[in-house]
């Protein structure tokens, strides 16, 4: 294992690293958004042309780190120093890569998808809106980059922060609930139980820099290490494990853009990458593997896939089983990770990506239905497929990705998430997977198939087609188009997972 | 005259000065005291950077400035190392926040004593400046004196149960400085000396540690700070005093004089005494700590109980004191650390909520929680600056106040003392639903004035509710925003602000 | 132990009035009582300071120039001078014949701040009294509680 | 509250009990109190300050900052007062309590207001009784007014070789003032010495103290450190400088200590409306 540089100086030495700006004005280009938004609010075209390129120049910057990072290189940036010897400092590797990647040119998407869905349904605060949108993602890059736990901390936090006013955006007292349960989960878990273990890391430790090899690796004793695990493993609730799972169903009262990139990307996937990141980075895979402490996360984890998939068959509510649903993916990626197979690992990174696309294509066609419509509910959308046909084949495309068929990329990360199970010598864990799979399609294809082979009682044969704002429907299909292109063109994906698990 | 040299005693002499310009000008033109005390309190914050340089600058990180030109022992010394530099600049800094913020709100709520509103603030910010930066244990009771005095005066002139609680202050407050001048009088009768470093070094010399009396005399000026500084369970008189002191009253108040009593019991423990006196001889450190851990629950679970703003902020202080003395109990240098942090952290914290629940005071003329009702509509700025304040209280990075926790949690791991820990987190969270109630009323409900009796009839203020956006005025949000600001700055640089503090830790010498 | 008692009388004494003066300030109901508790206090302080001061056989801390009483006329000025070289010769002056000026210093500003603290108080007992009419602590209270 | 109050006094004497064990003895010179510091001042006064009275050099020139705070100690409860009891529209708050009260009277306590009507004409007609000049109250005061006023500027002025100084000067002339107002009313006093000539007084005393230190800044010195002034007193050296500027800082605080003295009991007699007094 090799020993991780401390200060600043070895580092340099290392040629691998080099400091690069880059990462700040990844991070920057959002941050600073709000500042023209404000004040271009009054005028809506302008304001959104703001959002945009805000968008463009944030997926630029973070394209141009793309390359150094493929070479193997990581890139580094300080931004201060808090603490001596454990600054907040940005390191971007493959990981980080891959998931800014997916959060930045999804979030130009969803800006376009929001355009279509807030103007029509006039909703209020548009700006306040597209201000904490553009602050969530600037604390989403932040996690992403980070390059130590510290970091990982601060910009989680700002994002729980940053989030909380786009979810409680309609301000009634569903939102107040929701936005209640939200903070409340997200808050307690994080000061209570990240906290105290991340100090306790320090302590044990004196440092935090996330290692290929775990930093903490063989500094604490074996009970120590279980208990800081599953203190990590609750304590990032984004991560949605059960029973910490409460406040992901609560906070789909957020407008659907909102629940589209922030509860199918953003957020929760920050909390799985938080739980891959301590996995890989803070233990370290051949030290949980030494003390064998994979199984117990496998079981939490299968038991929130399982449990998750069968609530999301009982609801009703579109936006609420995808919620459930999402759950499960989740625990999907943190599973893998527990399985502790450089496999299941590089599957459990690009299931990710994989599941980014896949989901928010399905979040889309719930907020376009509701745009077009004004349904929520499934028992509603019978027939719903001859009125907005784009839609509802988009949304099979999204189902069979978060299936995990073919032709979509969602079948590659399973596949490996599959054979990742006998390659840690675990093969029955496969069965999690397996029956997950099933209840998936459970809850998602009859949605396809009524809709469009049966007649309800607000759609029947006699429909027109007439399918959602031009904004709504181009976003989806071109995130249900980048589900298939992932199947073909999985490379990149797979090059920058490889990147972080070779590294060890 | 060199200026540089004279940086600290300008400091202190331009609100002194200023408090008799003001109240001369007070005589003959009352708008007058408003800039004129701006303007001297902005003078002792220039002169409270350029100390803080020079003691950067300084070899040994110690400057000693000597009052008419006298050695210390014998004369009086102000003595400026890494640990009151920093406050001192803290104080200065929110006095002149708070002296322009003050603009509205005394000309409101004390129309026609502006001159003496302004003399007392004045002097009350020499007291606490010169508290900070004193090197003379009895030079530090006059200043106290000062501090307090100016103090009774501001917090009685407010309505309602001002007077009441006014009274139970100066009666505990004397009895505090009382018990400060007695242990100052045990020390002196020992030692023969009444300046800190010659006690210390005599303490040293002739080994009296072991003396009952130096001992006792140790355990009267602790329960004395503690008795100022409003620890549990020498509270009772703290959140009447501050609720029903004029708003400005209260902001200044609130950030000054429990921090720096903190200060001055973090002096006596690690500058006149050592760490090994303390946690060796002294009362037990843990019995302390479990009081801080009491403080902490006390202070936030009976803020969570009151409906009025000040009252419940003024419990929250009660809990921050906790805080800050069970961090320097903790016997170990990360816990000091943290409250030493904690100290410029919580000045910054209490003054921008203080200062926001005085602008909503102002514009909504109630401190029912109820009049926070719809106010992110209303006042959008102030209940801004009021929420990044609130995650600071928190706890959330990157503000000061996660950073300090940092530290004192730090302290209380390395420490062992597992109830510390606990306590502290528990104190977050209830900040955490505590602020939560406020910002949800504020952000979801309609703006609303509450029942209270005392409106009805001809008492009833005339109170029209304007439409829109309702801002309190600029004067009153620049500060506010400074400070909240401050607390963002203060965190994301907390690494410098703690390299300079750890000078002073360092030299304490923990085994 | 009797030697204790009168050796060291002048600390007793403090303590037993400082002892009536806080128990004053603490239980006393009336609010002027409490403000003559509080003054007993601090001049138990102040009694104590002072005694620190004082040694066995000596006198006010003034110089004494042998009786020129203020009277600078140059004769009593070269006499004065005389006995000083002559102190001074012997090693300066003794200081056990006066007794130590610093406690009186330290304690005129205690007085001081007795006085303005007693001042203010008192300023704050009249507005209590102009606002509930009373000045005993249980009716304020009762009369708050209304 | 009693159980209290007797608990912690008995836990604060027992402890300060401990502690007069090791106590030097009374009187003892050789105690390190009045053997370190003191020794000092004693041996080494004269010559470094050229005043003979210890007391005065230490609390003026060694001492001379606390001394300065202490004089602004006077000076804020002197203001405190004001602020506290001076109402903000202007009326005196006696003057609301009074109204309160007699409307309270009206109302609620008709029945058990008649023994307080009566006690209340019997204090009307003290008060007038006692508002009647008393000749020979007056006559003395008038004849001891210019004695009082002579010592007190003689208590301040030999500060210097005798106890004495500003503070009691200033005390003393404020005593003067009154027993003025004691016995020719508060009204008429205050036509004679107005309030806010006695703040102005206040605050020129305060000044002269600092204004004192603030020239030793302007020459190059450190704060009160009065040895520069010799550049500005005529034919004095260093030394002699610093006895000077003694006597020009106590006349300062004798100048506070007297108007805020008398503020305070102007204030404080008349209920904050300065009308009427004792």
């Amino acid at each position: 294992m090799r020993q991780r540089p401390r200060k600043g100086v070895l580092i340099a030495m290392d040629t691998l690293v080099m400091t690069s700006q880059l990462p700040l004005y990844a991070v920057l280009a959002s941050a600073l958004a709000p500042i023209p938004l404000i004040l271009a609010g009054r005028n809506p075209n302008m304001r959104e042309a703001v959002t945009f390129a805000a968008g463009f120049l944030k997926l630029w910057f973070v394209m141009k780190m793309l390359p150094p990072v493929l070479e193997g290189k990581v890139l580094e940036y300080t931004l201060f120093e808090p603490v001596a010897g454990l600054p907040v400092q940005f390191r971007v590797d493959g990981m980080s890569m891959l998931f800014a990647l997916v959060a930045s040119s999804l979030w130009i998407l969803t800006s376009a998808y929001a355009i279509g869905y807030m103007r029509p349904l006039k909703e209020h605060a548009q700006t306040r809106f597209y201000v904490f949108f553009a602050f969530s993602l600037s604390a989403t890059l932040g996690v992403a980059f980070a390059g130590n736990l510290l970091t990982l901390y601060v910009f989680y936090e700002l994002l729980s922060m940053s989030t909380y006013p786009l979810v409680t955006h309609h301000q009634d007292a569903e939102a107040r609930g929701g936005g209640r349960r939200y903070l409340t989960y997200l808050l307690a878990t994080s000061v209570g139980l990240v906290l105290p273990a991340m100090l306790f890391c320090y302590l044990k430790s004196g440092d935090m820099t996330f290692a290929a090899g775990g930093f903490l690796a063989g500094k604490v004793t074996p009970t120590e290490a279980l208990v800081l695990l599953l203190m990590f493993v609750f304590g990032f609730a984004k991560a949605g494990v059960m029973p910490f799972h409460g406040w992901l169903p609560g906070a789909m009262v957020a407008p659907t853009p909102v629940s589209a990139l922030l509860h199918a990307v953003a957020v929760v996937k920050v909390g799985v990458f938080c739980i891959l990141r301590v996995v890989t980075g803070v233990f370290g895979l051949d030290f949980l593997e030494q003390l064998d402490l994979g199984l117990v996360v496998s079981f939490i984890a299968g038991f929130t896939v399982i449990c998750s998939s069968l609530i999301a068959l009982s609801q009703d509510n579109l936006k609420r089983r995808l919620a459930f649903s999402t759950v499960g993916q989740l625990s999907y990626i943190i599973l893998g990770a527990s399985l502790l197979s450089d496999l299941a690992v590089k599957g459990s990174m690009a299931h990710i990506a994989m599941h980014a696309f896949g989901k928010i294509t399905l979040f889309f066609c719930a907020g376009a239905i509701y745009v077009a419509t004004k349904k929520k509910y499934i028992s509603d959308m019978v027939g719903i497929g001859r009125r907005m046909p784009i839609t509802m084949v988009c949304f099979l495309i999204g189902s069979m990705s978060v299936m995990g068929l073919p032709p979509t990329g969602g079948l590659i990360s399973k596949l490996h998430l599959l054979l990742g199970a006998p390659d840690s010598g675990r093969w029955w864990l496969m069965l999690f997977y397996v029956v997950s799979t099933l209840l998936n399609g459970a809850y998602l294809l009859p949605i396809v198939f009524r809709a469009f082979f049966k007649t309800g009682k607000h759609f029947d044969a006699g429909t027109e087609v007439q399918e959602a704002p031009m904004f709504c429907l181009v976003p989806l299909t071109l995130t249900a188009i980048g589900s298939i292109l992932l199947f073909f063109f999985p490379h990149l994906v797979f090059e920058l997972a490889s990147l972080m698990v070779e590294g060890s | 005259m060199d200026i540089v040299q004279q940086a600290p005693i300008l400091m202190i002499l331009c609100p002194f000065l200023g408090a008799f310009a003001v109240s001369l000008a007070g005589l003959i033109q009352r708008r007058w005291c408003y800039p004129l005390t701006v303007l001297f309190t902005a003078g002792s914050a220039y002169a409270g950077l350029g100390t803080l340089i020079q003691v950067l600058r300084t070899e040994g990180g110690v400057i000693r400035y000597r009052m008419g030109g006298w050695e210390p022992p014998f004369g009086i010394e102000f003595r400026l190392d890494a640990l009151n530099a920093a406050i001192a600049l803290m104080v200065v800094v929110v006095a002149l926040l708070v002296a322009i913020y003050s603009r509205q709100t005394v000309a409101s709520e004390t129309a026609g004593k502006e001159g003496h509103f302004y003399t007392l603030f004045l002097l009350l910010t020499v007291g606490v400046l010169g508290i900070s930066m004193t090197g003379d244990a009895f030079n530090l009771y006059v200043f106290l004196e000062i501090s307090s005095l100016s103090s009774y005066a501001l917090i009685a002139m407010g309505r309602g149960r001002a007077a009441f609680s006014c009274f139970n202050y100066i009666i505990m407050g004397t009895i505090g400085a009382s018990f400060y001048l007695l242990g100052v009088g045990y020390l002196y009768i020992k030692t023969g000396s009444l300046n800190m470093t010659d006690i210390a070094r005599i303490l040293q010399e002739h080994g009296l540690y072991s003396s009952n009396s130096v001992r006792i005399g140790f355990l009267f000026i602790l329960i004395g700070v503690w008795i100022k500084m409003a620890f549990v369970p020498l509270h009772r008189w703290l959140p009447n005093a501050y609720t029903f002191a004029p708003s400005t009253t209260s902001c200044l108040v609130a950030p000054l004089m429990t921090k720096v009593s903190i200060y001055v019991m973090i002096r006596i423990m690690f500058s006149v005494f050592n760490p090994e006196f303390v946690f060796g001889v002294g009362p037990r450190s843990d019995l302390v700590v479990w009081l801080a851990v009491i403080a902490m629950m006390v202070g936030s679970f009976y803020a969570l109980a009151k409906n009025k703003l000040k009252m419940m902020l003024a419990y929250l202080v009660i809990a921050e004191v906790g805080y800050m003395v069970g961090g320097a109990w903790l016997a170990n240098a990360t816990g000091l650390t943290g409250a030493i942090f904690h100290i410029l952290a919580d000045g910054l914290m209490t003054l921008a909520l203080f200062l926001a629940a005085g602008a909503i005071y102002y514009k909504r003329k109630s401190y029912n929680i109820v009049a926070t009702k719809g106010l992110f509509g209303k006042m959008p700025f102030t209940m801004g600056a009021f929420a990044i304040a609130a995650l600071s209280m928190i706890g959330i990075p990157p503000t000061c106040g996660f950073f300090s926790k940092w530290y004192l949690i730090s302290g209380g791991i390395e420490a062992g003392h597992w109830g510390f820990v606990v306590g502290l987190l528990t104190s977050s969270m209830v900040n955490a639903v505590l602020f939560f109630r406020i910002l949800e009323r504020a952000y979801f409900e309609k703006p609303e004035l509450p029942y209270e009796p005392g409106r009805q009839g001809k008492n009833a203020l005339n109170f029209v509710e304007r439409k829109g956006v309702d801002e309190a005025p600029l004067t009153m949000l620049a500060p506010l925003w400074a400070a909240s600001l401050g607390l963002v700055l203060l965190g994301v640089y907390s690494g410098v602000v703690i390299d300079f503090i750890s000078r002073y830790v360092n030299s304490v010498g923990f085994q | 132990m009797l030697d204790l008692i009168i050796a060291k009388f002048n600390y007793w004494v403090y303590i037993v009035l400082m002892m009536i003066g806080l128990y004053a300030m603490i239980a006393k109901n009336n609010y002027i009582k409490k403000l003559i508790g509080m003054t007993i206090f601090q001049t138990a302080i102040m009694l104590f300071y002072v005694s620190i001061g004082a040694k066995q056989g000596a006198t006010i801390p003034i110089i004494d120039h042998h009786g020129d009483g203020g009277d600078h006329g140059e004769a009593a000025e070269a006499v004065g001078h005389a006995v000083e070289t002559a102190a001074h010769a012997a090693g300066s002056l003794d200081p056990d014949a006066y007794v130590n000026p610093l406690p009186h210093v330290l304690m005129l500003t205690a007085i001081v701040v007795g006085v303005a603290t007693l001042g203010v108080a008192m300023a704050v007992v009249q507005k209590i009294h102009d606002q509930y009419g009373s000045i005993e602590e249980d009716e304020v209270l009762k009369r708050i509680k209304l | 509250m009693k159980t209290i109050g007797l608990l912690s006094v008995l836990f604060t004497g027992i402890l300060l009990m401990i502690a007069v064990v090791d106590f030097p003895d009374w009187g003892d010179p050789h105690s390190p109190a009045n053997s370190y510091l003191s020794t000092h001042y004693i041996e080494d006064v004269e010559e470094e300050t050229a005043v003979p009275n210890m007391v005065t050099a230490v609390l003026a020139d060694y001492r001379a900052f606390d001394t300065m705070l202490e004089t602004s100690v006077v000076f804020v409860a002197g203001i405190a007062i004001f602020a506290i009891l001076r109402s903000i529209d202007g009326t005196s708050l006696a003057g609301t309590t009074r109204r309160l009260q007699r409307r309270g009277r009206s109302k609620k306590e008709k029945r058990k207001g008649q023994g307080r009507n009566r006690r209340d004409e019997m204090v009307a007609a003290a008060e007038r009784e006692a508002a009647k000049p008393d000749l020979i109250v007056q006559t003395t005061v008038r004849l001891l007014m210019p004695t009082i006023q002579l010592f007190a500027l003689y208590v301040i002025a030999h500060g210097h070789h005798s106890p004495g100084g500003g503070f009691q000067g200033g005390v003393i002339l404020a005593a003067g003032l009154i027993l003025v107002a004691m016995s020719f009313g508060l009204e008429n006093t205050l036509a004679q010495v107005p309030e806010k000539l006695s703040l102005q007084l206040g605050n020129l005393g305060v000044l002269i103290f600092a204004g004192t230190g603030v020239l030793c800044l302007l020459l190059g010195a450190n704060f009160l450190d009065y040895h520069v002034l010799a550049a500005i007193y005529p034919a004095t050296d260093e030394i002699m400088a610093r006895s000077h500027s003694m006597l020009v800082v106590e006349i300062g605080v004798g100048f506070t200590v007297m108007s805020m003295l008398y503020l305070i009991y102007a204030n404080l007699s008349s209920h904050g409306d300065l009308k009427k007094g004792l």
